[in-house]
């Protein structure tokens, strides 16, 4: 009746790597949730390079006419920012969330390939090292034949062909320099990452859920976990591919893109945003996610329309793949194809519609407690739909082809991305810290944080939408004075100034908390779903023993019943039952095992950017290091014993 | 807390568009000529504004554009609105009971997907029919060649045999049919008070209308990322009537002179044959080539009151900036930095000067 | 594991279809050279050929047939989606220049 | 993974390799579906130069294409033998089908080089680099699969045998290895035939 928590650890070619604390035991963790911390602080490190980028290209902006930045350094710093922006911070910032919290809320005590899932991370930092290495080895000039007044600098050498890469623009001939390979290259990389976790969140979810745990139960925010993981699994294809054309160009000669050789450089546009469109909603569907948990909790009321949310999920998900030419309608495109992509866009706005809707159904005749994560998840909706309805005015042709690359275009895109996903981001970020730190975080600063960010990202990005149709183009290094755009500039990067002193104000807030925070209870916000049933920080183990569900919001039932009038009232076992699952959370009663460490994922992963160099400098002796790296990393993995055969003999 | 937020929400709505209200209301009214008193800040200094159509083709698209701008401001209140109402009034107060547990209503659930997809219905309609009428050949049009180079436009008119940059000259009240491709990249033809924007791709050929109500100068700007000077890459459009059409056509039809006299003028004609400006560069009646050339054709260039993609005003002081050191002002140009002495400089200038 | 209770075909049944396929493989090519007088017909047999003996080896040597319907729905999904997305990326490619 | 715990796992009776290989497969789908339609698109373009029709050697690829379909055959019987633990049988099987694709890749090398020498390089136009790239790929996943047969067929050389259970089991390998001959289907007519 002890507690055992023992990773296993038998003879294999290599030892098996033991530490329990530790750097190394972060390096060779094979636990979803360590993982995903690892995953949040990088992608917030992430998140703090891209938004510097930022503000050095809004200080460029300030005025007309600016020299602050060369050209060459502005359309660098554009291209990382979005590049870092969407690969590097969002979209891990996501991969966090569904790690940590998946296995918690389904009932499981790891996610269906533990190793697998390292191994996506450890590619993910060396792709995300790689891009970025960049700034020290990377070179970028002028097109051939074309002359430049001066040297390039560091800064500039960082790929600049913008977070879409369109061709022939980043092809060698345009983008000489090595800029732009590292640019394809990264991101290869990148999505090799992001289609290993899609994989193991897809089989993890139809296959790991715990008794009970019917699918029209689970939890909103696994729902999308789910519809996220699809998109990824069906579009990261097929930029690979058209990343692989791209390397092709500019290495090898070929000319998939170029039409010197017959090449097409719409096609680039057709892939890249068959990529590109379900990518927005890769982006935008963990913040639902959240946003559906967060909302319920706060309102002490059931999510309205639950069936709806998850349908209304997948159907824009569906509906995502199929509306990717709306980023093309000033390019080649026929009016037929413009009129049906047109109209294709436009049914996208029903189902998120049917969200927001049935959001609003949540909180009203709710009891809105307004901490911090509600206040997030309240101004996700606000500020959400005024993105979202700049999009639908996308969606009408004629009127996009004056908006289309203008800032009003950067207005929509900011207000759904950081309005939208961020928000629903930190949203989540201060929901769930208790359950990963086990401490309270602070509430003033909480708030503080909040209103800041609210003021400045309205006054960054609300008055893009009035630049935008006042003329000013997107990726302009200067303006030219006449054009008059100088007033809201200055608002513009006045307002993200004050976004960096918001992300200021959270950064003390995390780190402050963290380390001296109040002790959370288990269960701080009388919440619904089965992660809160377990002690806060979460145990290695998760579950004591595996949770049986009997309902959607089950923890919640056990709470509660309602009266005739359908008012909630807590049962009187209710604090028992919390007494007893604390207890049990803590002193498991049953043997544990848990998936051993292992160093493999990290040397697999190691190989790649050794493979991307190889490309880059066409060095033979660099992919053999990488060919090496990816052998060791295959061959200790596949005789690597697995945990439970293994264990079986020789333990029982 | 609840104040708060709605005054940020509020101010945010002001921000965000109070420019645009403020302009539709005047504009409901009829009364432009207000709107010039009270916004000219905003409307006159405000070249490259796509809320001034002064064309047909752009005026359709605005009318669309504030057709679904008013609809989706109303959705906005009607969502935002119920937003605030709802956390106003069921903000956790004291002596608030504990909610009824609803967790759902197929009707309203119904209503909610009906309706937007009648409002979409409603945009459907006019949008799919100015696409199509966007997309016409007009009749009788004027054929022009508008080619992208990095970093600035090439105008053919294959009707009357001119070659032209930077400036396109139309005749007022006509419709004009652009065809259009690229040299290298990707570019983005954009004159945003004649119409809306299309890309110039390179082996493709794309199109665009324009038409201008009355003379006048637009600002024309290249929308798609194209380099290191794409923000450099501008242009203007000329409409003349038509009297001061045919005259331009008759104008450009010329060629040059050749000047051989003792004038600085000459002595820069001079330069510029052998500097190696005739390698990239075309003035016809001096310098006749067989086929195109990859720089700005300047036959009449003293006619043109811009210059380097509409980057710079065609006067002393800037063209002998550009001539010292192109790239200098447009990062990545092709065209080289010569060294010319001062005293080339000032020569090619006066001779730049007598191509009228 | 999960699938052992439902019957697998027989190693006989494999070679019959093994043996269906080289048919079919070789009417293909044979179709490749008779293009002249099968004429317009031959693409749409080809495509239909591929089409057949596609299925048989997902459906058989596989057990695509005999699989969990997760996994029928996840594949055929994916391949639908292939299929829509690529054919209009291919009509509106082709097409560019005429419409 | 974690199949011997008391904790549940599996709701839907599916083993979680086989269903993560599906999952993977399904998204292979679109890989090929992207490389096809582009082979397709500029196959139908009319750029000047070399055309595929000037290298192809129809009799020579149909025989290596027969060969791989063959492979398939010999790659079920391995498994059908597995499934009644016929270790000796699943071996010869293996090996078989491991053989069988290696003739296929020598068949794609010299195919490869065969047209090198005609003129027909990566680079040349459009043509040859959608088909090198397209055929390549698809080559390198044969190479892989004949890696993971050949492992596969080492690991049964050793004691305990094959299981249809656990690690990188032969049902694993073994959908891979259809897919492979079903993708090549499909190439064999959209790249050669039509
Ligand atoms: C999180 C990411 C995200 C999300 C969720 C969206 C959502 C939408 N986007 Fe956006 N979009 C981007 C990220 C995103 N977008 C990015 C990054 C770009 C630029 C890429 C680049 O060029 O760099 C872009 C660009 C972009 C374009 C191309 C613009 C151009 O370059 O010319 C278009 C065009 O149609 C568009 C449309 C839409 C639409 C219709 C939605 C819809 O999903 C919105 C639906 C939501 C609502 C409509 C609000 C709620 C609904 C109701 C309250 C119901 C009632 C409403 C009606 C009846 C209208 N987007
Ligand atoms: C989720 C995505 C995301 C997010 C969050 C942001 C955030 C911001 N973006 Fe975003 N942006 C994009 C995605 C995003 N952007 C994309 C995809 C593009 C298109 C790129 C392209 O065209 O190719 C783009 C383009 C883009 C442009 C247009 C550039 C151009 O076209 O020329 C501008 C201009 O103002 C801009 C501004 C900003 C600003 C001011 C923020 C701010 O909100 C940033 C706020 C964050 C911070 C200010 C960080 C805080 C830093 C500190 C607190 C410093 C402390 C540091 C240490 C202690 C080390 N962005
Ligand atoms: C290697 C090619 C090359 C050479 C040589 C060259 N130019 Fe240019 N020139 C260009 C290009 C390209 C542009 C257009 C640059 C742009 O606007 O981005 C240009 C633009 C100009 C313009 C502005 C034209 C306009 O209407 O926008 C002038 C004037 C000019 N060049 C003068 C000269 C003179 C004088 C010389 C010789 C001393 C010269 N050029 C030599 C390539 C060249
Ligand atoms: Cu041309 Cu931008
Ligand atoms: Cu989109």
């Amino acid at each position: 009746m002890t507690k055992i928590i023992e990773p296993k650890r038998q003879s294999s070619i290599f030892r098996r790597p033991s530490s329990e604390t530790g750097i190394w035991s972060w390096i060779t963790t094979v636990d979803h949730k360590k993982i995903g911390i690892m995953y949040g602080y990088a992608a917030f490190f992430f998140l703090l390079i891209g938004g510097l980028e930022a503000l050095v290209l809004r200080i460029q902006l300030s005025q007309p006419d600016n020299n602050f930045l060369t050209a060459a350094e502005y359309n660098a710093m554009f291209t990382m920012h979005g590049t870092t922006m969407i690969f590097l911070a969002i979209m891990p910032i996501s991969a966090a969330f569904f790690n940590y919290l998946l296995p918690l809320q389904i009932g499981a005590r790891d996610v269906a390939f533990p190793r697998l899932n390292a191994l996506s991370f450890w590619i993910f930092i060396f792709g995300g090292a790689f891009l970025y290495s960049t700034f020290i080895f990377g070179t970028a000039g002028a097109p051939e034949g074309g002359y430049l007044a001066e040297e390039v600098g560091w800064l500039g050498s960082a790929p600049n062909g913008g977070w879409f890469g369109y061709q022939p623009n980043a092809g060698m001939k345009y983008s000489p320099g090595t800029a732009m390979d590292y640019w394809a290259i990264g991101l290869q990389i990148l999505g090799i990452a992001s289609l290993i976790s899609a994989f193991n969140f897809i089989t993890t979810i139809i296959n790991m859920r715990t008794e009970g745990m019917r699918f029209m139960r689970m939890p909103v925010f696994t729902w999308m976990t789910f519809a996220v993981s699809f998109l990824l699994a069906f579009s990261l294809p097929i930029i690979a591919i058209a990343l692989f054309y791209v390397t092709f160009d500019r290495k090898f000669g070929t000319t998939f893109f170029l039409t010197e050789g017959g090449g097409d450089p719409i096609l680039w546009q057709h892939l890249f945003w068959l990529f590109g469109h379900p990518e927005v909603y890769i982006l935008i569907l963990p913040a639902f996610g959240i946003v559906s948990e967060v909302l319920p909790t706060f309102s002490r009321k059931p999510l309205f329309g639950y069936a709806a949310i998850v349908f209304a999920g997948f159907g824009i998900a569906f509906i995502g793949f199929g509306v990717w030419a709306h980023h093309m309608f000033a390019s080649a495109i026929s009016p037929v194809a413009q009129a049906g992509f047109g109209l294709s866009t436009m049914v996208i706005a029903v189902p998120t519609g049917v969200k927001i809707f049935n959001w609003l159904g949540t909180i009203w005749g709710g009891k809105l407690k307004l901490n911090t994560p509600m206040l997030f998840s309240l101004g996700f909706i606000g500020m959400f739909l005024i993105g979202g309805l700049s999009g639908v005015t996308h969606s009408i042709v004629p009127a996009d082809t004056q908006q289309t690359d203008t800032y009003y275009v950067v207005a929509h895109f900011h207000y759904v991305l950081f309005g939208g996903a961020l928000f629903g981001i930190f949203s989540g970020l201060y929901y769930w810290f208790p359950k990963v730190w086990g401490k309270m975080y602070n509430e003033s600063l909480g708030k503080i944080h909040f209103w800041l960010m609210m003021i400045g990202f309205n006054l960054t990005f609300g008055p893009m939408h009035w630049l935008g149709l006042q003329g000013q183009v997107r990726r302009t290094w200067v303006y030219a004075e006449e054009t008059n755009l100088q007033f809201w500039n200055i608002v513009v990067t006045v307002g993200a100034f004050i976004i960096a002193l918001s992300i200021i104000v959270f950064m003390i807030n995390w780190i402050f908390s963290k380390r001296n925070g109040e002790k959370a209870p288990f269960d701080p916000w009388d919440a619904r779903t089965i992660e809160w049933t377990i002690p806060s920080p979460t145990p290695v183990w998760n579950f004591s023993k595996a949770p049986i569900v009997k309902s959607l919001d089950d923890f919640w039932h056990t709470k509660y019943s309602e009266d005739e009038e359908g008012r909630a009232v807590k049962r009187a076992e209710a604090d028992q039952i919390l007494l007893d699952l604390e207890e049990e959370g803590l002193n498991p009663s049953e043997h544990i095992e848990l998936p051993s460490p292992s160093y493999f994922p990290i040397v697999l992963a190691s190989g790649l950017p050794f493979l991307g160099y190889a490309v880059i400098y066409k060095s033979i002796p660099l992919a053999l290091i990488g060919s090496i790296l990816l052998l060791i990393g295959g061959f200790g993995w596949g005789t690597e014993p697995l945990e439970e055969e293994a264990f079986e003999d020789s333990h029982e | 807390m609840i104040t708060l937020y709605m005054v940020s929400a509020l101010s945010l709505i002001i921000v965000d568009n109070i420019n645009m209200l403020v302009k539709n209301i005047i504009k409901l009214k009829n009364l432009r000529f207000l709107a010039l008193i009270f916004l000219s800040a905003c409307i006159e200094n405000a070249p490259l504004d796509s809320l001034s159509p002064e064309g047909p083709y752009a005026r359709s698209i605005d009318e669309l554009f504030w057709l679904t701008f008013w609809i989706a401001v109303v959705i906005f209140v009607i969502v935002q609105g119920a937003l605030l109402l709802s956390i106003f009034v069921f903000k956790e107060k004291p002596d608030s009971p504990e909610p009824k547990q609803i967790h759902g209503n197929t009707k309203l659930e119904i209503l909610w997907t009906i309706i937007p997809v009648i409002i979409l219905a409603v945009i459907a309609v006019p949008t799919v029919r100015t696409i199509f009428d966007l997309a016409n050949e007009p009749e009788d049009a004027l054929k022009i060649e508008v080619i992208g180079h990095q970093w600035w436009f090439e105008y053919k008119y294959p009707d009357y045999g001119i070659t032209t940059a930077n400036i396109l000259v139309i005749p007022a009240d006509r419709p004009i049919r652009l065809e259009m491709w690229s040299n290298d990249v990707l570019h983005n033809y954009w004159v945003p008070k004649l119409n809306g924007k299309r890309y110039l791709v390179p082996g493709q050929t794309t199109y665009l209308n324009l038409h201008a109500d009355s003379p006048d100068e637009f600002w024309a700007q290249c929308g798609e990322y194209c380099g290191l000077s794409h923000s450099k890459m501008r242009g203007r459009v000329l409409s003349l009537s038509e009297n001061d059409f045919q005259l331009w056509v008759k104008d450009q039809q010329r060629n040059a002179v050749k000047l051989e006299d003792n004038s600085l003028a000459a002595e820069g004609q001079q330069v510029y044959l052998n500097a190696g400006c005739t390698q990239c560069h075309v003035i016809d009646g001096v310098w006749d080539v067989q086929g195109d050339r990859i720089a700005p054709n300047l036959t009449h260039f003293a006619i043109r009151n811009v210059f380097a993609g509409a980057a710079l005003y065609n006067n002393r002081e800037n063209l002998s900036k550009w001539l010292a050191n192109p790239a200098e002002i447009k990062p990545g140009t092709f065209m080289p930095n010569l060294e010319l002495t001062e005293a080339e400089i000032n020569a090619l200038i006066a001779y730049l000067g007598t191509l009228k | 594991m999960s699938d052992s209770h439902i019957e697998h075909p027989t190693p006989q049944k494999y070679v019959q279809i093994a043996i269906v396929l080289g048919v079919l493989t070789a009417i293909e090519i044979a179709l490749y050279y008779t293009e002249d007088i099968v004429g317009v017909f031959t693409d749409p047999l080809l495509i239909f050929l591929a089409v057949g003996k596609f299925i048989i080896v997902v459906g058989w040597f596989m057990h695509l047939r005999y699989e969990n319907k997760t996994i029928n729905r996840f594949f055929i999904g994916g391949m639908i989606l292939a299929l829509i997305l690529f054919t209009i990326v291919m009509v509106e490619r082709a097409s560019a220049n005429y419409f | 993974m974690s199949d011997s715990h008391a904790y549940p796992h599996e709701p839907t009776g599916v083993e979680t390799r086989k269903l993560g290989m599906w999952v993977f497969l399904s998204t292979e789908i679109l890989f090929f579906g992207t490389l096809i339609t582009t082979f397709m698109i500029f196959k139908g373009s009319d750029f000047p130069g070399m055309k595929l029709t000037d290298v192809y050697d129809i009799p020579f690829t149909s025989i290596s294409s027969f060969i791989l379909l063959m492979s398939s055959l010999t790659m079920v019987l391995a498994h059908n033998a597995l499934e009644v633990n016929d270790q000796e049988k699943t071996r010869v099987w293996l090996l078989a089908t491991a053989m069988l694709g290696a003739v296929f890749l020598a068949g794609q090398i010299y195919e490869f080089t065969e047209f090198y020498h005609k003129g027909f390089e990566l680079s040349t136009n459009i043509y040859s680099s959608s088909f090198y790239v397209l055929t390549g790929f698809h080559g390198l996943h044969v190479f892989i699969g004949v890696v993971l047969l050949l492992a596969l067929w080492g690991i049964g050389q050793r004691q305990k045998g094959l299981t249809l259970e656990g690690g990188m089991n032969l049902e694993f390998v073994a959908l891979y290895w259809h897919f492979v001959d079903i993708v090549w289907i499909v190439l064999f007519t959209v790249v050669y035939l039509i």
